[in-house]
């Protein structure tokens, strides 16, 4: 219900730390989506000082609602929650608590439908970052990089066919055919995000088909398709956090092979926001999106992409995100995109 | 007569479900005897045979073999004290050989595998011991009960049997079997093993048993010699009153034709042909035997005549209707009934109740249910007046068929074939292994149905009851009607013995003049 | 007093033991690893009773385990292993929300027909194993547990091209329009009006399978099929219509469950409440009366484990371990069954001895 | 179509099948042991996936593959251990039984994994042994059959030997025979004084140890890692293979093929782009497949032996 809040009495100094939960709709270990968002209440407890508790849901969608309101009704200043999914409980539920505040990231509530003053809401250029993958790839298929071949192929492995996954998926096509549009694209879909045997076998699959590099967006099942690169010898691109960062020291062999990732920031724009926030400059009733201009969208270039990408490559790379930014080059995005449309970007690149 | 070898003492046994089923017995066997033991069913010797071999544990009471107290608390104990059991329902894997069902749990090895060869040298060794003459290699599903019979024993005798416990070991043998298989008893008493003998078959106890223990409602009602007390006086003690035996009917008065198989051939799965262009028919108020040794094609002719299998050549028909395609819905309501050799199988469903077991072949009527509706009242008065009808003893119509002893088991099953105003009967082995009283009781409604105008095709191992029961008798063998007898009672027990094993047939014009008539 | 009641009385102490037992483990557990375990076992045994929401919740997710307990009810009780369960609730699902979404019908009306269309494509879907397994005995288990599979990608590739939203960010249809969602009948809470179509459903079964000429002869048929045809009983019919019925419960409940609980369908991958339905059946007993009980347990345990999880330190995972512990305690017949062996001796030898006294 | 010929029939595709084919052999092999001796092994998925988290624990830990692996197996004996304990002494229904085990497993493998590597998803903070690939000195030369039977994991042909030990183990051993003989008719086991609930252990410990190698290939062979419930589902599909191959191990070990040939043709099919949601029906409507024509076959036998002999 709508209860009043009484004036607080806040002594100068000694003000109350921010409470704030984190609801995900899955569980911590993707080492991308979740784990992201669990960095980024991390960051925000050591950076600002705020009690955080991360709440982990799980798949079970019966429960999402009723843990939402529950949380409300706890004693939390701001609830942050993630994913489309989340989006439509959080219309429902937000406007019943107005005094609380709610962070949606990678998704947007629809603020003509109704009063979500109480919502900031983050979406993601994915597609700008794997614009950028997109190219890369395409450029080295054909280098004279040790481990590629004179074909011009490379591989995309998505956890499923949804719009978020196939948002990366376009970026990643139309970057490559910007740089070359002869290209081809071996695509599979796991069918889960999970099954991470399955997605060692799709990306040996297409390595098999003479692609030499395969960019996995499947979450914990993708890191099937990094362990293909190291048994079959050939390239990869991460995907949300720095892959080959998470290997370097366990598995360094894997880590070489590993040229990139496309970084999908969930960490660093929660830590945005909190911070924007505390200075009172959090715009609160709107949605942003976030991309290679915020930094919350970009490409590693850790010590590997260093020492393995030639010059004029990085070079391209630069030159390419410097024209997203200025709007120059524009992507398309796969969210609201139909189903022949998409198919037929899809097919332009068939092998 | 030996010393006392085994004596179960003062013995209670109380099943998980409250049964009572032993209560304080005593039971003595000698060394070298043949100890019969007797009683009604559901009097408790299975139980207490049980108890001996390890299979339950008694309440109460001790157990002595060669006067010392022993714990059976397993099989093994048991064999190990030298106690084996044939038991009433065959102890065999199906899938395996006879070699194998020998030496299963005391496998001869080498290097860790089991050694076959030897475990058919065994098996022959003490086969040829025994003069029980099996083939070792033959799958035990391939095999026709005697022989089964024959490797059970076998079996019990290759684990150091001293003492043999056979639990109605003929109620499943044809008579030249059951004579063989005392030959053998005999032997093995000559040897020296002692055999503790259970049977429903008053003569079998009087021909071979020495001293016979007789049991009634879980306790012993004494020890007697068997040469010391009569047929009739064994039937008392058991039941309690005098019973009859001996069948009073009067001679067939038949009508139209009800049953008319023409032809028949059959053919199983291995491709073995079961049944030989076979023919015969039953008339309204007679009752047509059967006689022949198990697996000469009776189960095969009662699946194609009740539905249960199709045939593909000859015909069938019942009441003037080929029933070639109909379904067993169809058949039924032709007016046939059909009592099962195999009652676990295909007469009850053990985990139902009474009611929902006699009212199988009806529910669909109209009068038990109201457009699909079951009619619970209804069922519920029809089938008290059955089981008070048929004197089946149990609780109450809700009672799980799984409760009753056999021979109720067997009464609930004639109960509902014979209250379905039936045309026609197929009695196959209707009184198989079932106590004196029940069958007297068989008999007599057999008989009052056949008297009311139903034709009647029974079908027994027992000679004694197809000879005695039947108005015209037909003797099956390979799969052919071998003989047929207008009159049964002009026919001797050697001579049909002769033709149920092949040795003698009757010519074709004989049979012909018989059958077409 | 008799056998029976013994029986009775020694079932339900037996229960209160294991339960007893089970929270013993599991309090053993939560001391392991837990740094608040008084309050962690609280909320998971009063948690779903603190609030009306709470309470809700539980019965929320009582609905869905009836429709899948009773589905595998008739199932089993036929003697059909059939685990289609999972696959009829995911296509019963897909097919309500696509009358949902594609026909505009009366607020009345447009429910029933979803749900109706729902239970059909799920008793098509049972249909599938009976069939096969009538015509060529093909094993139902076998052939059920891969179709889950064939249901899952099938109905989503259906649901795709036809009803999805484009602009949705995950795989999901249009919103269902106000006329074919289920109403909420308790205020704070989501108890929907599937709720009297479950009681419904529970009482239908029952009569079913207890009451009816079609009932008697699929119990029958699954206590002794052999028994069954010499009787008369057409078993293939029976086989048959058993995986339809279980099929097109299964499907009402799929479909009642997303016209209830959801907006739009977006399930991408197997609910999972096929082998809950197994779970409620067996500790059921089969009987469709103790479905809801077990349901109603089942999602208790659900729920309250779910708050402790999410007010205290234990963490999720534990939970499905001590949920399994649970079950599998309660299921254990011979738990003290020597105990009962020898009240039940005394008994009888008591009665004997009255008898002849 | 006309990409699609090519890669089948090329080396590198049967290879994978018999990559693909590894854990489901040992789970279906572990099905049947469970099957002969007449108790349903439904927990298998939650076996494998518990004996895969031990499997790269314990090689973490100790450095030590050939631990690892043992240690997997042991995870598996012990599970099943449990399994029996509730089925056969406290006769918990089995089935349930199984599934209560997975419950377990799917919940306990995280927390536990949780406790060695905090981490909720998978094991890379771990720095676990993988089980090599080795080539075959002889075969390895033959020209095609070389690369496809050659450089293997070592537990792809322990899961082949192991078709062949459990053909000779329940045929031709003592405790084989007392298996089947226990699983289809118990009584006349009992009856000669062999313990059925005891066969039924070992039955349930020989399995478990079987789904114990399977899991140890998911974590220590297929992958290098553990992740959460990442058997997906492979448990099950064993049962269905081992339904499929009629309880033999030669039979199951080709349904397992044909089951692993589907899933490897659904890998590189999506090429394609057939929408993916067809492409992943794949396995399991060969395997429904499969099963009918089986069943159509040995139908059509009985009938033909009638047939002819009329
Ligand atoms: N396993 C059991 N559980 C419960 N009751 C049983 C069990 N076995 C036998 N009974 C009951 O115990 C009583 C004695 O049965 P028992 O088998 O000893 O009879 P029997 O003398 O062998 O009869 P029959 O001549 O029919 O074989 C019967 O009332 C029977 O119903
Ligand atoms: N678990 C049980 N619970 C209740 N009654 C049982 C149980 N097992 C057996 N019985 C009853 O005990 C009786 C005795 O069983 P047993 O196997 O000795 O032969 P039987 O069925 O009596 O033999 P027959 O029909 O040849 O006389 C059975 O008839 C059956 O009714
Ligand atoms: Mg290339
Ligand atoms: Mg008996």
């Amino acid at each position: 219900g709508c209860s009043t809040k009484a004036p607080e009495v806040s002594t100068e100094g000694e003000e109350e730390p921010l409470k704030i939960a984190v609801l995900l709709n899955g569980n911590l270990g993707d080492k991308s989506f979740f784990d992201s968002a669990n960095e980024g209440a991390k960051e925000i407890q050591s950076k600002f000082g705020a009690i955080t508790k991360v709440i982990e849901m799980g798949p079970d969608q019966m429960k999402w609602e009723p843990t939402l309101a529950d949380v409300s009704e706890e004693d939390w200043d701001i609830i942050i929650s993630g994913t489309w999914q989340m989006q439509e409980y959080l219309e429902k539920i937000a406007p019943e608590y107005p005094e609380k505040k709610y962070i949606l990231f990678d998704a947007a509530v629809d603020y003509s439908s109704g009063n979500f003053g109480n919502i900031y809401s983050i979406n993601y250029k994915q597609n700008e970052g794997s614009f950028l993958a997109g190219a890369l790839a395409a450029k080295i298929t054909t280098s004279d990089m040790e481990l590629a071949n004179p074909e011009k192929m490379i591989g995309f492995v998505g956890g499923m066919d949804i719009p978020v996954i196939n948002d990366f998926l376009v970026g990643y096509i139309q970057g490559a055919q910007y740089v070359d549009p002869e290209i081809k694209i071996a695509i599979s879909y796991i069918g889960d995000f999970f099954d991470s045997a399955k997605g060692k076998e799709m990306a040996l699959a297409q390595y098999n088909q003479k692609v030499d590099l395969v960019f996995p967006v499947a979450s914990q099942a993708g890191l099937g398709a990094l362990d293909a690169a190291k048994s079959e010898k050939k390239y990869a691109i991460g995907v949300d956090s720095d892959q080959a960062m998470i290997f370097k020291g366990s598995d360094n062999e894997k880590a070489e092979l590993i040229l990139s990732s496309v970084l999908k920031r969930v960490d660093q724009s929660l830590v945005r926001a909190i911070e924007l926030e505390i200075e009172g400059k959090l715009p609160w009733g709107t949605a942003e999106a976030l991309g290679l201009n915020e930094e919350s969208i970009g490409l590693a270039k850790n010590e590997y992409y260093d020492k393995n990408i030639p010059q004029e490559l990085r070079d391209l790379v630069e030159e390419i995100s410097a024209k997203i930014i200025s709007g120059e080059i524009k992507v398309d995005t796969a969210i609201g995109m139909d189903t022949n449309k998409l198919d037929e970007i899809r097919n332009s690149v068939k092998p | 007569m030996g010393n006392e070898i085994l004596l179960m003492k003062n013995i209670t046994k109380v099943y998980p479900n409250g049964i009572v089923a032993n209560k304080d017995v005593n039971f003595s066997v000698n060394e070298g005897e043949i100890h019969a033991l007797m009683g009604e069913n559901g009097a408790g010797k299975s139980t207490l045979m049980k108890m001996l071999f390890g299979l339950e544990t008694p309440e109460e009471g001790e157990i002595f073999i060669n006067g010392k107290a022993i714990k059976i608390d397993s099989p093994t104990t048991a064999i190990k004290n030298g106690i084996g059991m044939v038991h009433q329902h065959f102890m065999l894997v199906p899938s395996l050989t006879i070699a194998e069902n020998m030496v299963l749990g005391i496998e001869p090895r080498k290097n860790g595998f089991i050694d076959f060869k030897k475990a058919v040298a065994i098996t022959e060794e003490i086969s040829k011991k025994y003069n029980l003459i099996v083939d070792p290699e033959a799958k035990i599903e391939d095999l026709p009960v005697g022989m089964k019979q024959k490797v059970e024993i076998l079996k019990a005798l290759l684990r150091g049997a001293e003492i043999l416990i056979l639990d109605e070991p003929t109620a499943v043998l044809t008579p030249q079997e059951t004579k063989e298989l005392f030959e053998e008893l005999v032997t093995l008493k000559e040897k020296g093993h002692t055999i503790i003998f259970i049977s429903h078959k008053l003569k079998e106890i009087k021909e071979i048993c020495d001293r016979i223990t007789i049991l009634r409602g879980g306790r012993s009602v004494g020890v007697h010699h068997v040469k010391d007390v009569t047929q009739e006086e064994i039937s008392r003690l058991m039941v309690g009153r005098d019973v009859v035996l001996k069948i009073d009917k009067t001679p067939a008065k038949p009508k139209e034709i009800v049953l008319k198989v023409k032809e028949v051939n059959h053919i199983d799965v291995m491709g073995k042909n079961i049944l030989n262009k076979i023919s015969f028919f039953v008339r309204e108020g007679e009752i047509v035997g059967i006689a022949g040794v198990e697996g000469n094609g009776q189960r095969e002719l009662i699946e194609l005549i009740t539905g249960l299998d199709q045939y593909d050549e000859g015909s069938i028909v019942i009441c003037d209707k080929e029933i070639r395609d109909l379904t067993i819905k169809q058949i039924r309501d032709l007016g046939i009934s059909h009592i099962s050799e195999d009652r676990m199988t295909y007469g009850v469903a053990e985990f139902a109740s009474i009611e929902e077991n006699i009212i199988s072949d009806r529910f669909d009527n109209k009068d038990l249910n109201n457009k699909g509706l079951l009619k619970i009242r209804k069922i519920q008065s029809l089938v008290k007046q059955l089981i008070d009808d048929y004197k089946v003893k149990c609780d109450n119509g809700q009672q799980p068929v799984k409760m009753l002893s056999g021979g109720n088991i067997q009464k609930v099953v004639v109960a509902r074939e014979f209250s379905s105003s039936p045309k026609i009967i197929i009695a196959n082995q209707p009184t198989r292994g079932i106590d004196v009283g029940a069958i007297e009781f068989i008999y007599e409604k057999l008989i009052q149905l056949r008297d009311e105008g139903v034709g009647v095709l029974l079908i027994s191992s027992d000679l004694n009851e197809v000879m005695e029961l039947s108005d015209r008798l037909l003797v099956m063998y390979g799969g052919e009607v071998v003989a047929s007898f207008e009159d049964s009672t002009k026919v001797t027990e050697e001579e049909l013995g002769m033709y149920m094993l092949g040795i003698k047939k009757q010519v074709f014009e004989e049979k012909r003049r018989v059958e077409n008539e | 007093m008799s056998n029976k009641k013994i029986e009775t009385q020694f079932e339900i102490i037996r229960t209160f033991v294991a339960i007893l037992m089970a929270m013993t483990l599991a309090l053993l557990i939560i001391l392991l690893v837990s740094k608040q375990p008084v309050d962690a076992l609280t909320s998971f045994l009063t948690g779903p009773f603190s609030s009306i929401r709470r309470f809700g919740n539980v019965i929320e997710m009582t609905i869905p385990f009836v429709f899948s307990g009773l589905a595998v009810c008739v199932m089993f009780q036929a003697k059909q292993f059939n685990m289609i369960g999972e696959g009829a609730f995911y296509v019963g699902g897909v097919a309500a929300s696509f009358i949902a979404v594609k026909f505009l019908l009366p607020a009345g009306i447009h429910p029933f027909a979803a749900i109706l269309f729902g239970g059909v494509v799920g008793g098509l879907v049972g249909l599938l194993p009976g069939f096969l397994k009538v015509k060529w005995n093909a094993n139902e288990l076998v052939s059920s547990l891969m179709l889950n599979y064939v249901c899952l990608y099938l109905g989503l590739y259906m649901m795709k091209s036809t009803i999805r939203d484009p602009n949705a960010g995950m795989i999901g249809s249009y919103v269902f329009p106000e006329t074919a969602m289920l109403k909420k009948i308790l205020a704070g809470t989501r108890i929907h009006s599937g709720l009297f179509i479950a009681i419904l459903f529970i009482a239908l079964t029952y009569l079913f399978m207890y009451r009816t000429k079609w009932g008697y002869a699929l119990r029958m048929t699954g206590l002794n099929e052999s028994f069954a045809k010499y009787s008369g009983i057409n078993t293939k019919r029976v086989i048959i219509y058993s995986q339809v019925i279980g099929g097109l419960i299964a499907g009402i409940g799929g479909a009642t469950e997303i016209l209830g609980m959801y907006q739009r369908f977006q399930w991408s991958a197997l609910p999972g409440y096929g082998f809950d339905g197994i779970i409620i059946a067996i500790l059921a007993r089969n009987n469709p009366i103790f479905v809801p009980i077990a349901a109603f347990f089942l999602a208790y345990l659900r729920v309250g484990a779910d708050i402790m999880a999410r007010m205290t330190d234990v963490p999720s995972e534990v939970i499905s371990a001590i949920q399994a512990i649970i079950i599998v305690l309660i299921a254990a017949k011979r738990f003290l069954a020597k105990w009962q062996h020898k009240r039940i001796i005394k008994n009888s030898q008591e009665k004997l001895a009255v008898k002849e006294g | 179509m006309e990409n699609l010929l090519p890669i089948i029939f090329s080396t590198s595709f049967a290879y994978s099948v018999l990559r693909v084919t590894t854990p489901i052999l040992f789970a279906s092999l572990a099905a049947i042991i469970s099957d002969k001796a007449g108790v349903i092994n439904i927990g298998l998925e939650g076996i494998m996936l518990f004996a895969a988290l031990m499997g790269v624990i314990s090689s973490a830990f100790t450095q030590s593959v050939l631990i690892g692996v043992l240690c997997a197996v042991a995870t598996g004996v012990l599970l099943s251990l449990v399994l029996a304990y509730f089925s056969l002494n406290l006769k918990s229904d089995i089935i349930l039984t199984g599934i209560a085990l997975n419950l377990f497993s799917s919940g306990g493998t995280v927390f536990l994994l949780f406790l060695a590597a905090q981490d909720k998803g998978i094991s890379v903070s771990l720095q676990s042994k993988v089980v090599p690939e080795i080539s075959i000195p002889l075969i390895n030369s033959i020209p095609v059959l070389g690369e496809i039977l050659s450089g293997h994991n070592i537990l792809t042909y322990v899961s082949l030997l192991c078709v062949f030990l459990i053909h000779l183990f329940l045929y031709k051993t003592p405790l084989g025979l007392r298996i089947r003989a226990v699983g289809e008719t118990p009584n006349a086991a009992d009856s000669v004084g062999i313990s059925v609930r005891r066969i039924q252990y070992m039955a349930l410990m020989i399995s478990g140890a079987l789904a114990g190698l399977g899991g140890a290939y998911m974590s220590m062979g297929y992958v290098s890692w553990f992740s959460r419930d990442m058997t997906a589902g492979r448990g099950f599909i064993a049962l269905a293979a081992e339904a499929m191959g009629r309880g033999t191990p030669l039979g199951t070990f080709l349904a397992a093929i044909i089951f692993g040939f589907a899933d490897a043709l659904s890998n590189v099919m999506q090429s394609l782009r057939v929408p993916a949601e067809f492409v992943q029906m794949i396995p399991y409507v060969t395997t429904i497949l499969g099963l009918v024509i089986y069943s159509i076959k040995q139908n059509n036998k009985i009938k033909k032996y009638r047939r002819n002999q009329v």
